[in-house]
Order: C-alpha cells, then structure tokens, then sequence
C-alpha cells in the first residue's frame, strides 16, 4: 500500500487539502492539537476528519498531554505511541504531508 | 533498517514541534534506523547552546546532544541561523551548520521524509 | 491608582506559546508593586474564552511527556495569586465539556478562590471595564 | 538515480517564513549534486495551492517597505532554475485573480520557462509521482 | 502626547510580527509619543545581538539600536530569553532584560497598549 | 468614542471574537494577512468582515507589501498609513485586541 501519512497538527483545519486528496491516498495522524480531533466534539458533532472513511491515528503522548486518556477517542481512532508512529511511516506510508 | 529525514521549520519552546521532531527522532534511532534532523527558520533556534532548563519551558539541548553523539546528524540552515544572531561559535557542540542543498541530499537518501512546516 | 488589565486567551495550549505566556503575565500581577509608586498596583482579570478554554482541561501530563509544566499546573498557580478566573459556559458547552472535566479549584496547592463559569456577557464586561486588554 | 521531490506552498506570505522558505529549498535542488554521486540528483517540481497562490500575486512591495525581499522575486528566481512551477487554477480563480495578476513568467532577468496554472489533479499526480513531499 | 506599550509575544524574521511592531514603534516616536517595547517568548529572538543582514530576511538590529538611542525602552523577558540561549552577554547594546511585571508596570503607565500574541 | 481597536491579522480568523464583540464597541483594523480581507474575494463574496457595518482599517504599508495597490480595496475600507494609525490608536479607540 503506497499510502499518504496526512499529519494533522491543528484542530481547525484552514486549508482544504484533506477534502482535494485522492480518496484511499493517505492516512489522518492526528498530532499535537490535531489531537483534539480524535475526542473533543463541536457542538455535538464530532470532527469532519473522523467521517470521511479514512484510517485515522492520534498520538497517544499528545493526547495525555492535553488532558484527553486514549480510552476517550472516538472508536474509530487508533491510538500510537512514538514508537508505533515509527514503524507506521516505515510500513504503512511512502510519504508524509504536515498540516 | 531505513534511513528517516526530518525537517523542521518550526520554533522551539512553546510551539511543541520541535519537542515532537526530537521524540521521533528518538524513537526512530531506538528502532535502529538512521536519522537526520535538519533545522531552518525558526527551528534554528535549536541550534543555539546554552540554553537554560526552566520547568515552564521544553529543555531540548540535552536530549539533541545525546542524538548528536549517538549518530544522528542534527544540521541547522546556515543563512536562517546567521540571520537571528545564531553563529558557529553559538552552536551545540557536534551540531552541523549548512545550506539548504544538504537537507535535499538528505531527503534523496531517506526512505522516508517527514516535513514539519512553519508557524 | 488602580488600573485594570483583561488578560484573554483564546487559543489553545501547547502548539503555541501564547496562553502559557498570558497566564505567566497574569500572574506577575502579583510583583508589578515593586515597579509602581505607593498605591498605584495593576488588578487582574483573567479569562479563557472559544478553543482557549481547552486549556482549562484536567489530567494534563505534557509533564510526564514532553517535560514542561502543563498549562494545568499554571492555571492552578494562577488561582494561587487569587486573581478573578473567568471561562466562557457557551463555549466549555459547545465543546462538549462538564463542569468536573475543568479546572474549577486549586484546593490541593492551597489556593482558596475558584474559576467562575460565566456567560461570554461577562467576560465582555471585563473587557469594557479593563484599562487594558492583554489578549491572546 | 533521480529523486523527485515536490515543493508544495499552502500558506499565505509574510506572517509566516514557510512559503519564502520552501522556495529556497526548492531552489536549492540547483546545488544539491555537489552533495551526491555521479549521475545521482533531485528532480524539483514547485506547487502553490490554496491560500499559498496569493504568494504569486504581481506588484508586491515588501522589499520597499520591510526591507525583505518579496515572495514575487523568490518565485521569479525560482523560475530562473527552470524548475517545474505548477499553480492551481481552481484557488486563483476562487480567489477571483486572473492570470494577469499571477506572476507567469520571469522574462525580466532571463527565465525561459513559466509558470503554468494547472487543475489540482495535476499537482495531486505530481505528489503522487514524487519520492518525498515538502509541503508547508 | 502619550506613551504607547507594544508587547510582542510572536518570533523574528519570516513572521513579519516584528517588523510591523517596529514600525508602529518609529511611527509612534516621530509623532512625540513615549514608547516602550515588550519582548516575551518567540519575541525575545529580536534581543540578540549579531543578527545578519540578508535580503531575504528582515534584518530589524539596526532600528533597535536606534529606537533605544532615541530614548524608547526595548526590554526582552528575561526567562523567555534564557530559555532559548539568550543570556545578557548576547543582547543588543541598551536593551533591557527584566521579569513578566515589568511589561505590567510599563502597561499601568501607558495611556495605549498594543499587545501582539505569539504564533 | 471609547471604542475597541480590534487588529485582524490573518485573512482567515480562526474563533469567533468579532461576532461576539458588542456592536459599536470597535472598530477593525486590517493588518498583516488580515488584508487580503479589504480586497481579496472568496468564491466571489467578499470578506465577512466587510459586512458587519463596523468601520474598517487597511494598512496600506501591507497591502503593497502583499501586491495589492490601495485602488483595489473594498470602497467601504480607509486605509492608513502607520503614521495614521498611530493617530487611530490615541484618538479613536481606547483599547486594543490583536487577532
């Protein structure tokens, strides 16, 4: 699978980069503030990132961080460490994109 | 055993990134892969020694010294640097300084790329 | 004489710098005597309003993690220095949150006033009433 | 071996390096064999997306002002490496510029090539075809 | 006339935060007003000392130097500067290092403040 | 006049502060990217922050920095110098926001 590791460092989004890439391209990582993605909601709803089919990651030491425990994501969340973020860019990704 | 790049052209303390770049880069070398750290922009501001550990703020300096010896090759975009005050005897001990051409040097012999933007 | 500052935050911690900065300013408001002749002192008001209230979150361990003070610890030191504590009730609703998931007391450290969920009319008051607006 | 990397600017210029600084690396594929062995290089292709095609309006006076050199001159030199420089033509037109507005050439100091606006499909092949993404 | 506070939580070079604090800072002389400069966080990058001038970054020294030449206060935080390597043998000539409530006290004088937050 | 001088310095405002602002307690000054907003449509709308019957700054220093030429701004913008905005800051309003 030569996939897209889409790293979301921000909470909201200001660009629609996520929305134009080809669906099945690429992975979310959500990092640092993306991480509020993966639990807190927005009046009511949950993240738009969370809905679009794709595989979604958060960093486990940015969410703890935050004050946000792995057992509150959403559960179409997959939760990585560092160590687990490693082995995601060596064997799941070809190629990395920070937002 | 793969070789992973990462750039970074965010500042230090405060913003997280850089804190989050060193992490991986820890992470990386633990698993046995090769790592480059390249600094420019703000992330320049990693390069400079001397700086003084408080609780309130992220302490990079050891952590990149402990890279530095262990292999990693930690390298700082020279015009960025010299442009914010930041000159070779300013430097981490081992840290490298150079133009932008190195980081795509690095980037072709990388299996992997992980490019942090600016602010 | 007595001249008010309104410290805001409004963005969230960690990614940047500025709301662990508002709260470092807002408490120096406790020190600022020795800079001002006798009487005069600066009163605070400090208040998290839109994402900024994502600050207010307990169980932060950006501690443990990253090895810096969690915004957590600052915001306790900040209700230490008894300065008036205000978070935006809309905006602690609209992201979903309940009264015990923020940080409302700092008993444990021996602070003995709270936060203060208001409405963002409050806050607003706050802000016309301040001499000035610190506000990031 | 060729490598390809693909430069792709999102963010508007000034208030933040990261467009000024991803034209500097890409212009700096020029220097990189120096670094690499015979017959090795890298392959640049430079993209401006989103809010980042405002990098490429006309006329900006940045270095009359601020003394900095301005995005406009960046981009000309860039095309004066003869490197590949794609814009999105659907961000330039929801942004209501016309391609006279848009820096589509550098003929002024000698550029042959131009910049040519293109549908995103193509910048999205183009980081798909690419071994490393510098996007920021 | 007035004295005007500008407090600068945002980095230098790149972000051109700085430079339009600067200006405001000159404007605000030439028309009589007092005015005093607050450097805290990424903003403490101005207070270095050696900073090269390229083309393609501004290069805000100079202006400094003279605005505290003309009698404004530019004062940087002192942990904020420390934290990144700053220490006063690094700062430009005349520029003040001092704790969070100096820029409250500097405030409390001030008939206007303009407080920029960080990136 | 005690009116608040609120500065946008981004072309897209990430909360929500200016909605929430009484009404007549400020006025806007466009600065940095915020003055994409005196000029730039989106999809041919102007910028919200054209529409809410405040009045509205434009520093000129950052329009022609950005390549936009005064001429190009909205009719319902001043724009200013900084040498007027110094005016603006000690006789139009009393306090100041940056966003």
């Amino acid at each position: 699978m030569a996939k897209i590791g889409v790293f979301l460092s921000q909470h909201r989004n200001s660009n629609d980069t996520l929305d134009r890439l080809s669906k099945g391209s690429f992975d979310v990582v959500l990092v640092q503030n993306g991480v509020y993605c993966a639990a807190i909601k927005e009046n009511g709803q949950s993240s738009p990132v969370l809905g679009r089919g794709t595989k979604v990651y958060a960093m486990s030491e940015d969410l703890v961080s935050r004050g946000i425990e792995p057992s509150q994501v959403a559960s179409n969340v997959t939760v990585v460490n560092f160590d687990g973020l490693v082995d995601l860019i060596f064997n799941e990704f070809t190629k990395t994109i920070w937002l | 055993m793969g070789k992973l790049t990462i750039g970074c052209f965010s500042s230090l303390v405060g913003s997280m990134t850089l804190d989050f770049a060193v992490k991986l880069a820890e992470a990386a070398r633990k698993k046995g892969h090769d790592v480059d750290v390249w600094l420019s922009g703000n992330g320049t501001m990693l390069a400079k020694k001397g700086q003084r550990s408080f609780k309130d703020y992220s302490a990079l300096e050891k952590t990149i010294t402990e890279l530095i010896a262990d292999g990693s090759n930690v390298v700082a975009c020279e015009a960025c640097a010299e442009a914010r005050g930041i000159h070779k005897e300013d430097l981490i001990s081992g840290l490298g300084i150079k133009s932008a051409d190195w980081y795509l040097a690095s980037c072709f012999s990388a299996d992997r790329v992980v490019h942090i933007g600016g602010e | 004489m007595i001249k008010k500052i309104a410290f805001v935050v409004d963005k969230m911690p960690y990614k940047s710098e500025s709301s662990r900065l508002t709260l470092t300013h807002a408490i120096a408001s406790q020190t600022v005597e020795i800079h001002l002749d006798d009487g005069d002192n600066v009163e605070p008001v400090l208040a998290f309003i839109g994402e900024g209230v994502l600050n207010c979150l307990k169980n932060q361990k950006a501690s443990e993690v990253y090895g810096v003070t969690t915004l957590e610890s600052h915001i306790k030191n900040a209700l230490l220095t008894d300065i008036k504590l205000l978070i935006c009730e809309e905006d602690v609703k609209k992201y979903g949150l309940t009264e015990d998931q923020i940080i409302m007391d700092a008993e444990d450290i021996g602070a003995d006033i709270t936060s203060e969920l208001v409405p963002f009319s409050e806050i607003m008051s706050a802000m016309e009433l301040a001499d000035h607006i610190v506000y990031s």
